[in-house]
């Protein structure tokens, strides 16, 4: 670990430490030295007191945007996609809108907990937990989405290959993106799941040995499954961590590819094209890292956990967000480029259309936020600005459900017949479920961060543990008291 | 549905209880009454078809319009929902021509309007569910129009009369028999005439009863009243042939057609006849026939023309006048003026130079309602020779003789309080009469009167008396459409209601006792038609065969002599300049004219409560469910007005508000608005919808012009949102629609089908049959009969105004209508598009569930209780022809349409499965009749032939533009057009490979400079 | 010892998933369905022990989709000159003499979404009782085919010379393509 | 049966690495080292053998493959081979997406399996409590009390020297 030179606040360790140490000091993700006793408190603390007024309300305005959600799925489930404002010509629009977007959001987590896993990164230690969970309660929001978009979900079984039927036997059609994406979402979801529940024991074991009694000790000893905390059981389980993270990792580069595939196996000017996948994946870890930092930003004052999600964090995040905000860019470029330079007729209408048609005004607010918004955050002040990061985050999950709100309508709503033209305009309906999305995905987090740890605290004890924080504190004293 | 077994058979449940509460007792019985008469004589009266119950496999709402005969569910209700228990309830007493589940085909007349069609209509257990063109007959051959494919389901319209009303209050027959009897005792007796106003009627046996009235009373009198009427046309005639006549004309042998505002390929008079002879004319393999077409709004006729000129109305006159100065300078007729011309005098030297040139086989028509202007045309004509050639004066059109003058005298009589007792049968003048407050105020001073409306109608809710008159397919008849051309109607289902034939009634009156009119009918033939022909000998089997075949032409009485010339045409030009020169001083800027033409769909508005043709977008502006104001491009930029701004159209007495509609081609001083629209009392379909917009008429020497002048326009400030089908009009420079010219055709020798593209994929083995289609873009002139037929025949659902304005109509066929060139002058062309049943197809590579594959016979096959509606193919679909179930449209009181109700559910085709909510649904190349022809053919042990398939579209089309058939067999006709140089296939480019092709329109323009 | 009582009840849970599918997939399937009918008819009398074809009766089967059920003339005619009387006959006289139709409940009802034509499959030779059953042994009617997708198509793969069994099915479209026929496709049933 | 052990718990890593490795030296054979987190080189220092759990992973990962493309291929091409816009029966392209998702799913799903299975963590299982703190902050190292060969006094010592905080004798049900 002592491999990775990671600079703080912009200066080398070396630089700041006024240490004659030979070697280099290791860096520095937790505030205000805190004894491994001390941050088993600080985090379990949280799970084991009343919360506070700012959790309240922030949960009271996300449950009743739940409520919604479920009336208005009844509502759509009793009378038929009709009360959508979908139409001949546009077939698609906010229910697969919705769909790419949360399944983009699904990104970040894993790849918090997995690839930076695999790459040793320790910042990733007080941020994976609560990404996970975000990955999962967004993949939930996500798989919604196809189950009502069909309006009957008491057929949606026929999308499974299942036997015994009793149609001949009739299978499904392998060949359709659609059938991909169940068997993509679900894996994901599944091993997420897993990968999440997997890093949780140790710490639902401390929180066992912590409860006082009754049904919280009960439910905390049947999850944590006997963990003892043995070493030879740590050994293994690290092992199976990175196993995992290695399948984890691989699934965040092939979900959004296939969802991308949706797309990009039709026919249909603006979604047949070879660059969706890796401009899909760059967008939902864009998309991704937005949310992360939106969600982090919150908790860290609503829990205040400022000396664990330390401002370095932040930057962190905010360059990973920056650089694949630059992808996404990139890749919007590509897009205008291949469509003049390939020169087909259909292709090159979409994107003048694209671009000047009455959609346009999505596609520049898309630019704005994905493209110009990003490129602030080459400035450290920018990096380390709490609220201006808020805001920038906002902007990027704004953006991102406007990107594929362009490709899916726009392409749609003027294809290869003009006299198959025609207009979507949204419902009450429409909007209503994606804010009710909104309200099923923060219920769950924020039930998450009131019953669950939301930071790994045998990864934190791991990484302050080693006496190592001892040196490295001294780098601290010099420095800005930054735990804002 | 798939949905329908765990939700369905509750709902169907449900509804059948309360409907066999609301109906079952005295109505379930009456419909199959008669029918049981109709097929197996008296005495299985009070019993049902046997077996139809079976057809209660069919679809939860086909169940439930057997519930609605109540038996299918009668134990349904009771014994819970989760195994229905179905009935079946046999007849008691069989029947040889009657076996369920097998159709009866009887041949009938249309009474749709007085072109009076001979069709072939389809019965199915006892049900007319199905109209088609009779093929036999010479003059219509087996096309229809898009309003006689609709007739079918104006039989099961809940609005109709279920009995005679007296004041308003059911009543019973006897007592209606009794009170006019009366009456026309005492009118009898001196105190008024009694006076007979009708439409058209071409009935010869309603003629006799008629003349019989005639006899026995001294002081009957008939008026033929059109709302739409060629009266001008009959007089114009009269003066320069001395025959009060419209002719008959023969498209097909013109070799050049001039049009003065005559809509005779949408509604002029006999469109599916004139469709037909034109389409014919026209064949770019031989030498197609040159059409110009004079007009100020945009029409089905104009947009088919060759060469298309927008004129304002007043220059109608004028633009005759100076092409009869040209031809009568070449012709060597002194004596006409110099006449300014309304238009560029090259357009016109154009226009007469290619009318001297084909002399005696060439055509002028003029939809004018004006003396002058006819008699203009009349003297075109005589001069280029074409009487007794292409218009045929001794065998004349029946199917217009409505009398303007006769009318408004009747107005004025009753007003006068001179008409004692007053029948009315089929006309609506309360609404379609330019002065109907003058007309109500007369009607009131008539101590009786009568109306033989099948609803309360604007009209027939002011009489004292009304006497439902039959559905034609309820009821026997005859037509003369074309003189010496007979067709017999016969009913296919005993009457749904207390209603009784017209003709029966005023038989009854007459004091005729049994007052029957099929024995009346039956003496009427054999001694007058029989009497007439050669060849059968006795009465019985030529009766048998006429009926069989609906149609009976017999030779000319008198033969042919030709008409005298006469008429001073010097004085008709002469009085047209005059106007032209008085209306030019008036005129100015801001004062417009207004042209007012019969809607394609429901033409004079009498079809107004049928949600089929409410729903059929009109041809040109595509839009549905109301009327609008077709203004011009530039005069809308010049009023800065989009399309929906409510404007308010006045002229000097009357004024209207109207949705505008920004139309190509427009004059730009015109505004064209449809009639037939704005009815107020007609049923819950057609209430209030459009705008009515005969008040606005003008009448001129007693002549009723569908035209106005100094019309002023008025912003509301209000905007409505049109109901249109189609909103981009262009087809953005790709190749969707090919053309190519007359003389590219000729000349090029080249085989115009070019090589398949290479496909990625090893080719599959092949099934039995191929399947295709080819549209000639030719022949398709957009009049939208395969539309409806495609409706009536897959059970395709209404949706309504709300639902079209989200562009979620469900019409399997569309008819594309696209411009090019400048929008002032634009070219149209009409497309059919509908699956084109690609064998490489996009939709079902991503359909998750096969719900959509490619049958061994090349079909691309749409399995309903399959899909699970994830919309994906039709995203996917580069034609954008598949349909989504957006809700359920049947038995959903959210759409108050035919399928809502259990009448108008009876129009159901059993044979083809009623789609439910979130299916997705399109074109199956009516694969229920391929199934049946194989099935047939199989019965008869022999091999499929070509023609013993014929899709709903293809057979409605009177200009056979569709063809179908089996590309295996390399002789079929479709097969054969493949190898035709104007084949192509839309969007092949992109892999799709299509088994519908299209043939290249073809464009002959004239050279005006 | 904990571990393998676990696995024992995964191993249930499996089984009891397993029969709770094939129980879901059986909905619908009504085999053995039969009715009481409002005039007992024995099928065993008239088509078993008096050898009256089906058709005779089913006269509609056929030329019409439907097979139908014979109106009470035909059954008229033989029992007006027959003198044997039993109460169902005489229910029969009766509902004749008063023109009161008899309301039979069917017995093989298809789902909505099914086209099924009794001509085409009689006219093809197909024997009626391949899908009633040996109706001339029973005395009241009864569904003895599950009239299932699977069921039908058992038949149709042997009319297009396609093995019935997966296996052998499978093992042959590995030797050859399988060539498509019409009786395969969907649309030869559902439209 | 209840057993014997010897727990020496530690607050400091450095102290219990000392421990363990001084402990072995002196051969005797840990019975198991109990800590809040995975502590470096600890393994080393005890020598517990790499696991060998990623087998499982690969073994399973193989079946999976394998079942995702037969299967796939089976329902496609062998038991009702449909004309699906035209294209091949056996379109493998299209079969890949899932036989990847499937391998994921099935090889991950083996593996957590694997490891509880050999970890035997289960639901309910009731976990050894050799010391308090364990899960929190404290470090516990476990020797088994064997009698008759178990120089309990000299353990006890290595362990003092080697820092230890408590060391402590425990009945325990292993």
């Amino acid at each position: 670990m002592s491999s990775t030179v990671i600079r703080v606040n912009g200066k080398a360790p070396a630089e700041v430490s006024q240490h004659h140490v030979p070697m280099l000091p290791p860096p520095v993700w937790v505030d205000g030295s805190p004894s491994l006793r001390q941050i088993t408190d600080d985090i379990a603390r949280p799970l084991e007191m009343r919360p506070g007024k700012g959790w309240w309300i922030c949960f009271s305005i996300a449950f009743a945007a739940l409520l919604n959600l479920g009336g208005m799925v009844s509502y759509l489930f009793a009378k038929g996609i009709g009360i959508w404002g979908l139409n001949n010509s546009v077939g698609w629009a906010f229910d697969i809108t919705n769909f790419v977007f949360w399944v983009g959001i699904g990104h970040a987590g894993t790849l918090i907990s997995a690839i930076l896993l695999l790459f040793r990164q320790q910042w990733r230690t007080s941020i994976n937990r609560s990404a996970e969970a975000m990955t999962i309660f967004a993949v939930m929001c996500a798989g919604m989405f196809p189950a009502i978009h069909m309006g009957r979900p008491w057929d949606a079984f026929f999308i499974f290959p299942y036997f015994p039927n009793q149609r001949g036997p009739l299978w499904v059609n392998f060949r359709s993106p659609l059938v991909w994406d169940v068997f993509a979402i679900s894996t994901y979801l599944t091993i997420s799941l897993v990968f999440w529940y997997l890093g949780m024991i140790p710490d639902l074991a401390t929180l066992r040995d912590r409860a006082a009694g009754g049904i919280k000790k009960f439910v905390f000893h049947i999850l944590s499954l006997g963990w003892s905390g043995s070493q030879r059981t740590w050994s293994r389980y690290e092992i199976v961590s990175l196993v995992l993270a290695g399948l984890a990792t691989s699934l965040v580069l092939s979900v959004h590819s296939i969802v991308s595939m949706d797309f990009a196996t039709s026919l249909l000017p603006g979604w047949h094209t070879t660059i969706f996948p890796p401009y899909f994946v760059a967008g939902a870890i864009y998309s991704g890292f937005g949310m992360v930092l939106t969600l982090l930003i919150i908790t860290r004052y609503t829990m205040n956990l400022q000396n664990y999600i330390t401002l370095r964090h932040l930057d962190k995040m905010a360059k990973v967000t920056m650089l694949t905000g630059m992808i996404v860019s990139y890749a919007y470029l590509t897009e205008f480029f291949s469509a003049w330079y390939g020169g087909n007729l259909y292709e090159r209408y979409h994107f003048i259309n694209r671009a000047t048609g009455p959609y346009a005004w999505c596609f520049y607010l898309m630019v704005l936020c994905n493209v110009v918004t990003p490129q602030l955050l080459w400035f450290r002040k920018a990096r380390t600005s709490v609220v201006f990061l808020f805001a920038v985050s906002i902007l990027v999950n704004i953006g991102m459900w406007f990107e594929r709100f362009v490709i899916i309508v726009v392409s749609l709503h003027r294809a290869f017949l003009p006299s198959g033209w025609g207009m979507f305009y949204p419902t009450v309906f429409d909007v209503g479920i994606l804010v009710g999305s909104f309200g099923l995905f923060f219920t769950c987090f924020l039930l998450f961060i009131r019953f669950l740890p939301m930071i790994a605290m045998w990864e934190i004890k791991g990484v302050v543990g080693h006496g190592a924080h001892k040196m490295a504190l001294s780098s601290q004293e010099q420095e800005e008291p930054v735990s804002v | 549905m798939s949905d329908s077994d765990s939700h369905g058979h509750y709902a169907s449940c449900k509804s059948a209880k309360e409907r066999l509460v609301q109906i079952q007792p005295q109505e379930a019985p009456a419909y199959w009454k008669s029918v049981a008469e109709l097929q197996n004589g008296p005495r299985s009266s009070g019993e049902f078809p046997g077996g139809l119950p079976a057809a209660g496999q069919s679809g939860t709402t086909r169940r439930d319009f057997l519930a609605l005969m109540g038996f299918t569910l009668a134990a349904a209700g009771l014994s819970g929902c989760r195994a229905p228990v179905q009935n079946a309830i046999p007849l008691l007493v069989g029947s040889d021509q009657f076996v369920p589940g097998v159709a009866n085909w009887y041949a009938t007349t249309c009474r749709g309007c007085a072109a009076s069609c001979s069709l072939l209509a389809k019965q199915r257990d006892g049900r007319p569910i199905k109209i088609e063109g009779n093929a036999e007959s010479s003059l219509f051959g087996g096309g229809t129009c898009a309003t006689g494919q609709a007739m079918v389901l104006s039989l099961y319209d809940d609005e109709r009369l279920r009995g005679p009303l007296w004041q308003g209050q059911p009543a019973g027959w006897e007592e209606l028999d009794r009170r006019v009897a009366e009456s026309v005792a005492t009118a009898k007796a001196g105190s008024g005439s009694i006076v007979l106003l009708s439409g058209t009627i071409n009935s010869p046996s309603t003629r006799a009863i008629i003349s019989e009235w005639r006899a026995s009373h001294p002081n009957f009198l008939h008026v033929e009243y059109d709302a739409t009427s060629l009266s001008a046309m009959r007089a114009a005639n009269q003066e320069s042939f001395g025959l009060a006549v419209v002719p008959h004309y023969a498209l097909d042998r013109a070799r050049v057609i001039v049009g003065l505002d005559a809509d005779f390929l949408g509604t002029w008079l006999s469109p599916v006849e004139f469709t037909r002879q034109y389409a014919n004319g026209r064949k770019p393999e031989d030498a197609p026939s040159l059409h110009i077409q004079f007009e100020s709004g945009m029409s089905v006729t104009g947009s088919n023309a060759d060469l298309r000129i927008a004129v304002a109305q007043s220059d109608l006159g004028p633009v005759a006048a100076a092409l009869l100065a040209r031809i009568a300078r070449r012709g060597g007729h002194a004596g006409i003026g110099p006449i300014e011309d309304p238009i560029d005098s090259r357009k016109l030297d154009a226009v007469a130079e290619q009318l001297w040139k084909h002399r005696g086989e060439s055509l002028v028509i003029s939809g004018c309602n004006d003396v002058t202007v006819q008699i203009v045309v009349n003297t075109l004509n005589v001069m280029l020779g074409n009487i007794g050639k292409i218009i045929d004066l001794t065998r004349p059109s029946l199917q217009r003789n409505g009398d303007d003058q006769a009318m408004s005298d009747l107005v004025e009589k009753m007003n006068r309080g001179e008409v004692h007792t007053l029948f009315m049968l089929g006309v609506n003048p309360a609404y379609d009469y330019h002065d109907p407050a003058r007309f109500l105020s007369g009607l009131e001073k008539v101590p009786l009167s009568v109306s033989f409306s099948d609803r309360r109608d604007e009209t027939s809710s002011h009489v004292h008396a009304v006497c439902p008159d039959h559905h034609f397919l309820e009821a026997w008849g005859d037509a003369e459409p074309v003189a010496t051309h007979f067709s017999l109607a016969q009913p296919l289902i005993a009457p749904l209601f207390g209603t009784r034939s017209a003709q029966e009634s005023l038989l009854k009156w007459l004091g005729h006792e049994p007052a029957d009119y099929y024995t009346y009918l039956r003496d009427y033939w054999q001694k007058n038609i029989f009497r007439r022909q050669r060849g059968v000998p006795d009465f019985q089997s030529f009766w048998d065969r006429s009926l069989q075949e609906g149609l009976v032409v017999l030779p000319l009485l008198h033969p042919a002599t030709e008409p005298r010339i006469q008429g001073n045409w010097r004085a008709a030009v002469h009085s047209i300049r005059e106007d032209q020169a008085k209306h030019r001083q008036a005129g100015s800027a801001d004062r417009y004219e207004l042209d007012l033409y019969e809607s394609v769909a429901l033409r004079d508005g009498r079809h107004a409560n049928n949600p089929w043709l409410q729903e059929l977008p009109d041809p040109i502006s595509k839009v549905t469910w109301g009327n609008c104001a077709a203004i011009a491009p530039a005069t809308a930029a010049k009023l800065k007005l989009t399309d929906g701004d409510v404007v308010r159209l006045r002229t000097v007495t009357q004024q209207i508000e109207v949705p505008i509609f920004i139309q190509p081609g427009q004059h730009a001083q015109t505004i064209s608005v449809a009639l037939g629209h704005g009815r107020n009392k007609v049923g819950r379909a057609g209430q209030n919808v459009g705008v009515n917009a005969y008040p606005l008429l003008r009448v001129k020497d007693g002549y009723r012009l569908l035209s106005a002048r100094e019309v002023t326009l008025e912003k509301t400030g209000r905007s409505e949102k049109l109901a249109t089908t189609q909103t981009h009009f262009s087809m953005e420079g790709r190749p969707i629609v090919l053309e190519t010219s007359l003389e590219e055709l000729h000349q090029s020798s080249e085989v115009g089908i070019e090589p398949a593209l290479p496909t990625l994929w090893a080719a599959r083995p092949e099934g039995e049959h191929a399947w295709g289609m080819a549209i000639d873009m030719n022949a398709c002139t957009g009049c939208s009969a395969c539309v409806v037929a495609c409706q009536a025949e897959n059970n395709v659902p209404v949706v309504g105004k709300d639902q079209i304005e989200r562009i979620r109509i469900m019409h399997w066929i569309r008819l594309d209508r696209y411009y090019s060139g400048p929008e002032e002058d634009p070219v149209a062309v009409h497309q059919p598009m509908m699956c084109q049943h690609c064998q490489n197809a996009p939709c079902e590579t991503v359909c998750p569930v096969l719900a959509t594959t490619t049958s061994s016979e090349g079909l691309n096959q749409q399995v309903y209780n399959r899909c699970i509606g994830t919309r994906y193919c039709a995203n996917n679909c580069p034609y954008k022809v598949r349909r989504f179930n957006w809700y359920n449209y049947t038995d959903n009181p959210q759409f108050d349409f035919n399928m809502e109700s259990p009448l108008g559910r009876m129009v159901l085709n059993p044979d083809v499965a009623v789609r439910s909510r979130g299916v997705m649904e399109k074109c199956s190349m009516c694969v229920q009749r391929i199934q049946l022809a194989k099935n047939v053919a199989l019965q008869g042990r022999r091999e499929l032939a070509d023609g013993d398939i014929q899709t709903a579209c293809q057979q409605a089309c009177p200009t056979q533009a569709i063809v179908f058939g089996d590309l295996k067999e390399p002789n079929s006709r479709v097969a054969q057009l493949q190898h035709s140089q104007r084949r192509y296939q839309v969007l092949d480019e992109l892999g799709t490979r299509p088994n519908v092709s299209y043939l290249k329109k073809v464009r002959n323009p004239v050279r005006t400079t | 010892m904990r571990v393998q009582l676990a696995l024992l009840a995964l191993l249930g849970a499996v089984l009891a998933a397993g029969a709770g599918a094939w129980q879901l997939s059986r909905i619908g399937i009504h085999q053995g369905y039969s009715p009481a009918q409002p005039i007992a008819f024995p099928h065993k009398v008239h088509a078993g022990d008096n050898q009256i074809p089906c058709l005779y009766c089913h006269f509609a089967a056929r030329t019409s989709r439907h097979a139908g059920i014979p109106p009470a003339s035909v059954c008229m005619n033989c029992h007006n000159v027959l003198e044997k009387q039993t109460v169902e006959i005489e229910k029969l006289k009766e509902a004749v003499d008063l023109a009161q139709p008899i309301r039979w409940v069917k017995v093989h009802n298809l789902p909505d979404f099914v086209y099924f034509n009794h001509s085409q499959h009689v006219q093809s030779g197909v024997a009626c009782q391949s899908c009633h059953g040996a109706v001339e042994k029973m005395d009241r009617v009864e569904q003895v085919s599950p009239l299932t997708m699977g069921w039908c198509l058992r038949c149709h793969r042997e009319h297009a010379k396609v093995p019935v069994n997966d296996f052998e099915r499978a093992a042959l479209s590995l030797k050859q393509k399988q060539k498509p026929t019409a009786g395969l496709d969907c649309a030869s049933c559902h439209y | 049966m209840s057993d014997k052990f010897l727990v020496a718990t530690f607050t400091d890593t450095e102290a219990l690495l000392a421990a363990v490795r001084a402990v072995r030296q002196d051969s005797f054979r840990i019975y198991d080292v109990y800590a809040p987190y995975p502590v470096h080189d600890l393994d080393h220092a005890m020598g517990v053998k790499r696991s060998r759990l990623p087998w499982v992973t690969f073994v399973v990962g193989v079946l999976a493959l394998g079942f995702a493309l037969t299967f796939q291929f089976y329902t496609s091409v062998l038991d009702w081979p449909l004309n699906v816009g035209g294209k091949p029966d056996n379109s493998s392209l299209a079969f890949v997406p899932i036989c990847f998702e499937l391998t994921v799913l099935l090889s991950g799903l083996a593996t957590v399996a694997a490891l509880f299975l050999r970890a035997r963590l289960y639901p309910g299982k009731k976990a050894p409590k050799f010391a308090d703190d364990i899960t929190n902050d404290a470090f516990a190292l476990v020797l088994r009390w064997r009698e008759n060969d178990f120089d309990a006094l000299r353990a006890r010592r290595i362990l003092e020297q080697s820092g230890a905080d408590r060391i402590r004798e425990k009945e325990a049900s292993s």
